[in-house]
């Protein structure tokens, strides 16, 4: 292992506040009222760290922010120009380093979505950019899989690096963490101690161990076709989608839905523009002035949000806009399995009713 | 290439002013901008076709084709039905107010490629707009396209936009044909729906390029009627519309199919929409 | 669950769709079936995790249901014939149209008191049920689970649990929890100091990720796609990811189900913050029954408190 | 005094367009000395009142919430303000649960002809108000909803026309 360190248990939350000097550290924790629901938040002492358990919403908040400033504006009030008022737009911002200590391979995977789009489209999106490029992904190595996780599937699996600066592998009394990539090298240096000789053998298989696993079955990364033929059987769809509630949890939850809207939020004379997320899900994500809707119902919603994921996505960037962590199936108050739908696409047999 | 559209921030809008605004008919006003930094304005290009975002801060942000062509470069124009949040807040704007610009995004009509085309426009109510910049584009090189008929019609004379262009435009050899819903006491032109007019008028497809916009329900029969008329799939061009927010192929909310109509459209050829995944 | 199946078996030539529950991607999660072909039946289940309430889909199937002869069979427990109630109240559902299969309900599981109940960390390969007892298999072993362990918050004050209208009740009669409405939980949160229960909200609500899963799982909740809550005109919640614009939206959401709201629980089953936003609700609940002695989805002929008015009232 | 306390309490009054808000004129005709702490809305029926009027603007940090129209039984639309004590009463009984103060909510029934209980009202809602002082609201502000309020936003949401280029249309 190029560069390894030990990390005990004991020594977690130094690791975690030595960190917290020059970076914001985003960890999953338990909630102080509900322990058992894990989300990222900052790192703060006495925060109750849970690298055991799957955090509710991925990390995506912290490259990406349910609802942030893309610009402001003040009106200045000036009667000497015709319109009585001179306006400021102002678009800058402070991006301070971060951390995302914990999170699962998939987590750190998803951001590769997210780059396709927001860093190597026709336009780059800088405020995405600019976090992205001062953000180190710290990923352990996933030794519990549930019913829900399928990163197999799509092509990642428990022990997958990419996306990842450095990798945390659980060994009874602490952590080893590896640095992958320069990034997380220089992380790797800031905290933990010189590892033994067994823990470095025992994270190796560890790793190995968990490489070969395969969680989830089959693959789903070569649906575009088939997704392409089912596209107008509305009988398919129907039989999926009939349960669904057109809420918008899949995709809040997802560490690959990158979908937001923009919005004006003003009061008085001066206000936000304001990106915040969107999800396909919801009616108004389409709808037109005119009242026109190209995806009005919850049939057309979700079978666009397999689209993209598996065959929009996969035609213009080859690549799966999934990563297989079964947010969307596990959390999904009606538990509609995006699995089950794309794995039906190409079955010519009418198993769906 | 000169590009309003910031390379560091595309979100950002360049600030611009209203030089005039035109009532066109009782709900849709045409907006002439002019970029506030001059060597901006001066160094603006465009295409045909190309479209911009105009910010009312506070409001919101709208997608409009930019319907001046880009050989009339004093002034931006752009042209609003007032249907939803950011149209009604852009018509209660008045001359002289600031105004926010992101453009020119998207594609833009393939002119290079008409040239030496008869060209035929069938546009209906505000469908006119991007029709009107291409339009005025062929006149102002009139040399180097063949016949240019328009169609356009509108439910009521005063629903037609640029009523006060249509001498120019025959002037200039357009050989224009209107036609409004039903009669009117005054009217001279034709009375009837545009399919009908169209196939009334019947031009040759042979050497012929359609360029179709207008209201879904017309654009649908306009179709139609041009198949009927023996005009191909690639001799069909038309302009989608779409609920969009960012402009620039991020938000993900005006696809069709792997189609971002933000960048990839607005302009597509009837061959290119055959291909789509049928979610119109 | 011979009887569900015996019974819809028999009629299912007047029928056009049944809607019940069946298992989902595990043994543990029970999910909406929507059935069409006589085959399927077979896969419908009936038990305590079959917690969705089926009759939030029903105005928008026979709205787009053609209308024929035969009917939509749906599968409700007690506290779901009550949303059902409601909106017949209201002109939502043609109650003709309708084959209601009522289930006496034992009470519904809440998962996450399930996952913390259970000692065996390995996933369950398959439940059985026994006497009020949850029967979990894994490769670690069976656990048995007393179901009143884990029940949902709502089922802990269920006074409904047979139904109170039904084409065809299968199954014996269940005993309420309790007898009276039951407000403990409200009252619970009512005997803070008026600072500390707004500390409490703004907490809760702090998690709130706007997914909206609240609003699309209430069954009264019939605007659907036009809810005042996205609306930019008028606008009443902006973008912003502030606990003032989540609280905005709960409070939409539960002024509008005033006197309406039938307490199935759904909105605090779905939210995947765990926010108790059922106790807006049953708030709402409490004061209609103290104000006018109203108890929603109860009588078929009943006009809600708020639709409706009395001259004679004194005190308000 | 410091910035805090400098702050001018306001109290949002929701008035019937029929009575209350005639009340309020009568009152000022009569030049009845009142409180400054009320900013009206006028309306055209306490039936207009939806419940969300009241919690929004107490959650945004209004000090307190008058709403006042004809007695029962003199409704200019017979039966609006019958339906209007009930929702105003439901939401009276609401608001402590969610924590915002109930004190800060007051309903009651002013006719055309009633100045002098206008003033009354007024004055005994605005001593009660001055006497909470201001309200915490709910959740923090964001940003952007401290700035000044002297015009609405650009040909915003408000609604109301403005034009003050001196070259409009």
């Amino acid at each position: 292992m190029e560069k390894a360190v030990f990390l005990p248990d004991t020594e977690l939350h130094e690791a975690l506040a030595a960190l917290s000097a020059d970076a914001q550290v985003w960890v999953p924790a338990g909630d102080a009222s509900k322990p058992d629901l894990v989300r990222f938040q900052r790192y703060r002492p006495g925060l109750s760290v849970r690298l055991d358990a799957r955090s509710l919403v991925s990390a995506k908040e912290v490259l990406f922010p349910r609802s942030e400033a893309l610009l402001r504006f003040v009106k200045e009030k000036d009667l000497s120009v015709p319109a009585g008022h001179r306006l400021h737009v102002d678009d800058t911002r402070t991006v301070p380093p971060a951390v995302v200590f914990g999170c699962r391979p998939c987590d750190a995977r998803g951001f590769l979505t997210f780059d396709r789009v927001f860093l190597q489209g026709p336009y780059r999106d800088p405020y995405y950019a600019e976090r992205r490029e001062k953000t180190t992904f710290v990923s352990l190595v996933c030794r519990d899989a549930d019913g829900a996780c399928f990163c197999s599937a799509v092509g990642s699996g428990p022990a997958d690096p990419q996306g990842s600066d450095a990798q945390l592998i659980a060994l009874p009394d602490g952590y080893v963490l590896r640095a992958i990539t320069q990034r997380g090298a220089a992380l790797v240096e800031k905290i933990g101690r010189g590892p033994t000789a067994e823990q470095i053998q025992a994270a190796r298989d560890m790793l190995d161990q968990a490489g070969r696993e395969m969680v989830g079955e089959g693959s789903l990364t070569a649906m575009d076709a088939a997704f392409r033929a089912r596209f107008q059987d509305a009988a398919f769809w129907h039989g999926h989608i009939d349960k669904c509630l057109s809420c918008g949890l899949c995709t809040f939850v997802c560490p690959t839905c990158y979908c937001f809207t923009i919005t004006d939020e003003a009061r008085g004379l001066s206000g936000e523009r304001i990106r915040s997320w969107d999800a396909c899900m919801f009616p108004h994500f389409t709808l037109e002035a005119s009242g026109h809707n190209p995806r009005p119902s919850k049939v057309e919603r979700y079978r666009n949000r397999v689209g993209h994921k598996f065959s929009y996505f996969v035609s213009k960037y080859g690549q799966v806009a999934c990563c297989g962590c079964g947010r969307c199936i596990r959390h999904c108050p009606v538990s509609v399995d995006i699995r089950a739908v794309v794995r039906d696409l190409p079955v010519q047999e009418e198993v769906h009713a | 290439m000169p590009n309003v559209v910031s390379k560091n921030n595309p979100y950002l809008p360049q600030m611009g002013t209203i030089r005039e605004i035109i009532q066109e008919t009782p709900n849709i006003k045409t907006f002439r901008i002019v970029l506030d930094d001059p060597e901006q304005m001066a160094a603006f290009r465009f295409e045909p076709g190309q479209v911009g975002q105009l910010s009312v801060f506070g409001v919101g942000e709208s997608t409009f084709v930019i319907n001046s062509p880009p050989t009339r470069r004093e002034y931006l124009q752009f042209s609003v039905m007032k249907t939803g949040e950011v149209t009604r807040a852009l018509h209660r704007l008045c001359e002289g107010d600031p105004i926010g610009v992101r453009a020119p995004l998207g594609n833009s009509f393939p002119v290079e490629a008409l040239k030496g085309k008869d060209i035929l426009f069938v546009g209906g109510g505000i469908g006119m707009a991007p029709l009107r910049t291409l339009l005025l584009t062929m006149v102002d090189r009139r040399e180097e396209f063949g016949d240019i008929t328009v169609i356009y019609g509108a439910r009521s004379p005063q629903d037609l936009c640029y009523r006060y262009e249509f001498d120019q435009w025959r002037a200039a050899g357009v050989n224009l044909v209107l036609t409004v819903d039903r009669e009117f006491p005054g009217w001279e032109e034709r009375v009837g729906f545009v399919p009908t007019v169209l196939a009334e008028e019947a031009p040759s497809p042979y050497n012929r390029v359609a360029i179709t916009c207008g209201p879904p329900i017309m654009i649908k029969f306009v179709l139609a009627g041009l198949k009927e008329l023996g005009y191909e799939d690639d001799q069909i061009l038309t302009t989608l519309e779409r609920r969009m927010k960012c402009g620039i192929g991020l938000c993900g909310r005006c696809n069709i199919g792997d189609t971002y109509v933000c960048v990839d459209g607005p302009v597509f050829s009837n061959t290119q929409l055959r291909q789509m995944v049928s979610e119109l | 669950m011979k009887t569900l199946h015996s019974h819809l078996e028999d009629h299912f030539e007047e029928l056009e769709l049944v809607i019940g529950w069946e298992i989902g991607f595990e043994p543990l999660r029970a999910t909406p079936a929507f059935v069409r072909r006589r085959e399927d039946l077979a896969r419908l289940v009936w038990n305590p995790l079959c917690a969705p309430n089926l009759s939030v889909y029903l105005p928008q199937i026979l709205k787009s249901a053609e209308k024929t002869e035969k009917k939509v069979a749906v599968c409700l427990k007690g506290c779901d014939t009550r949303s059902l109630t409601a909106l017949i109240q209201e002109g939502f559902v043609d109650r003709e149209r309708l084959h209601v299969i009522g289930l006496p309900c034992p009470g519904t599981v809440d998962p996450q008191a399930l996952a913390q109940a259970r000692k065996n960390r390995a996933p369950v390969t398959q439940v059985s049920f026994q006497d009020n007892l949850l029967i979990l298999h894994s490769y670690e072993g069976t656990e048995e689970i007393p179901l009143d362990s884990v029940l949902a918050r709502r089922c802990r004050r269920c006074r409904q649990p047979n139904p109170l209208l039904a084409d065809v009740v299968l199954g014996d009669p269940v005993p309420a929890r309790c007898d009276a409405p039951s407000f403990a939980h409200v009252e619970a949160v009512d005997s803070l100091p008026l600072e500390e229960r707004r500390a409490y909200w703004e907490r809760e609500l702090d998690r709130c990720l706007r997914c909206y899963a609240c609003r699309n799982a209430c069954p009264l909740c019939v605007c659907r796609d036009r809810c005042l809550a996205e609306s930019r005109t008028p606008k009443w919640t902006t973008q912003r990811d502030s606990v003032r614009d989540k609280f905005l939206f709960h409070m939409i959401h539960a002024l509008h189900l005033a006197g309406r709201c039938t307490e199935c629980g759904e909105c605090e089953r779905v939210c995947p913050v765990g926010i108790p936003v059922a106790l807006f609700k049953e708030k709402m609940a409490q004061i209609a029954l103290d104000l006018w002695d109203y108890q929603a989805g109860v009588d078929p002929a009943a006009t809600p408190p708020l639709q409706t008015f009395d001259p004679s009232e004194t005190g308000i | 005094m410091d910035e805090k306390n400098d702050k001018q309490l306001r109290i949002v009054g929701f008035l019937c367009n029929w009575c209350s808000y005639g009340g309020a004129d009568t009152a000022g005709v009569c030049r009845f000395k009142q409180p400054p702490l009320l900013r009206i809305i006028r309306i055209p029926c306490t039936g207009r009142m939806d419940p969300l009027f009241v919690v929004k603007a107490l959650a945004q940090g209004a000090d307190g919430v008058l709403v006042s129209g004809c007695h029962p039984k003199d409704c200019h639309y017979a039966v609006g303000n019958f339906y209007a004590r009930r929702r105003l009463e439901l939401v009276k009984r609401f608001l402590p649960f969610v924590g915002l103060d109930p004190r800060r909510f007051h309903y009651t029934w002013v006719s055309a002809s009633e100045g002098q209980r206008w003033q009354q009202v007024v004055s005994e809602f605005s001593a009660v108000i001055q006497e909470l002082g201001p309200n915490p609201g709910f959740g923090q502000d964001a940003v952007t909803e401290n700035a000044p309020q002297a015009v609405s936003s650009q040909g915003g949401a408000g609604d109301t026309e403005r034009c003050i280029s001196p070259r409009s249309l």
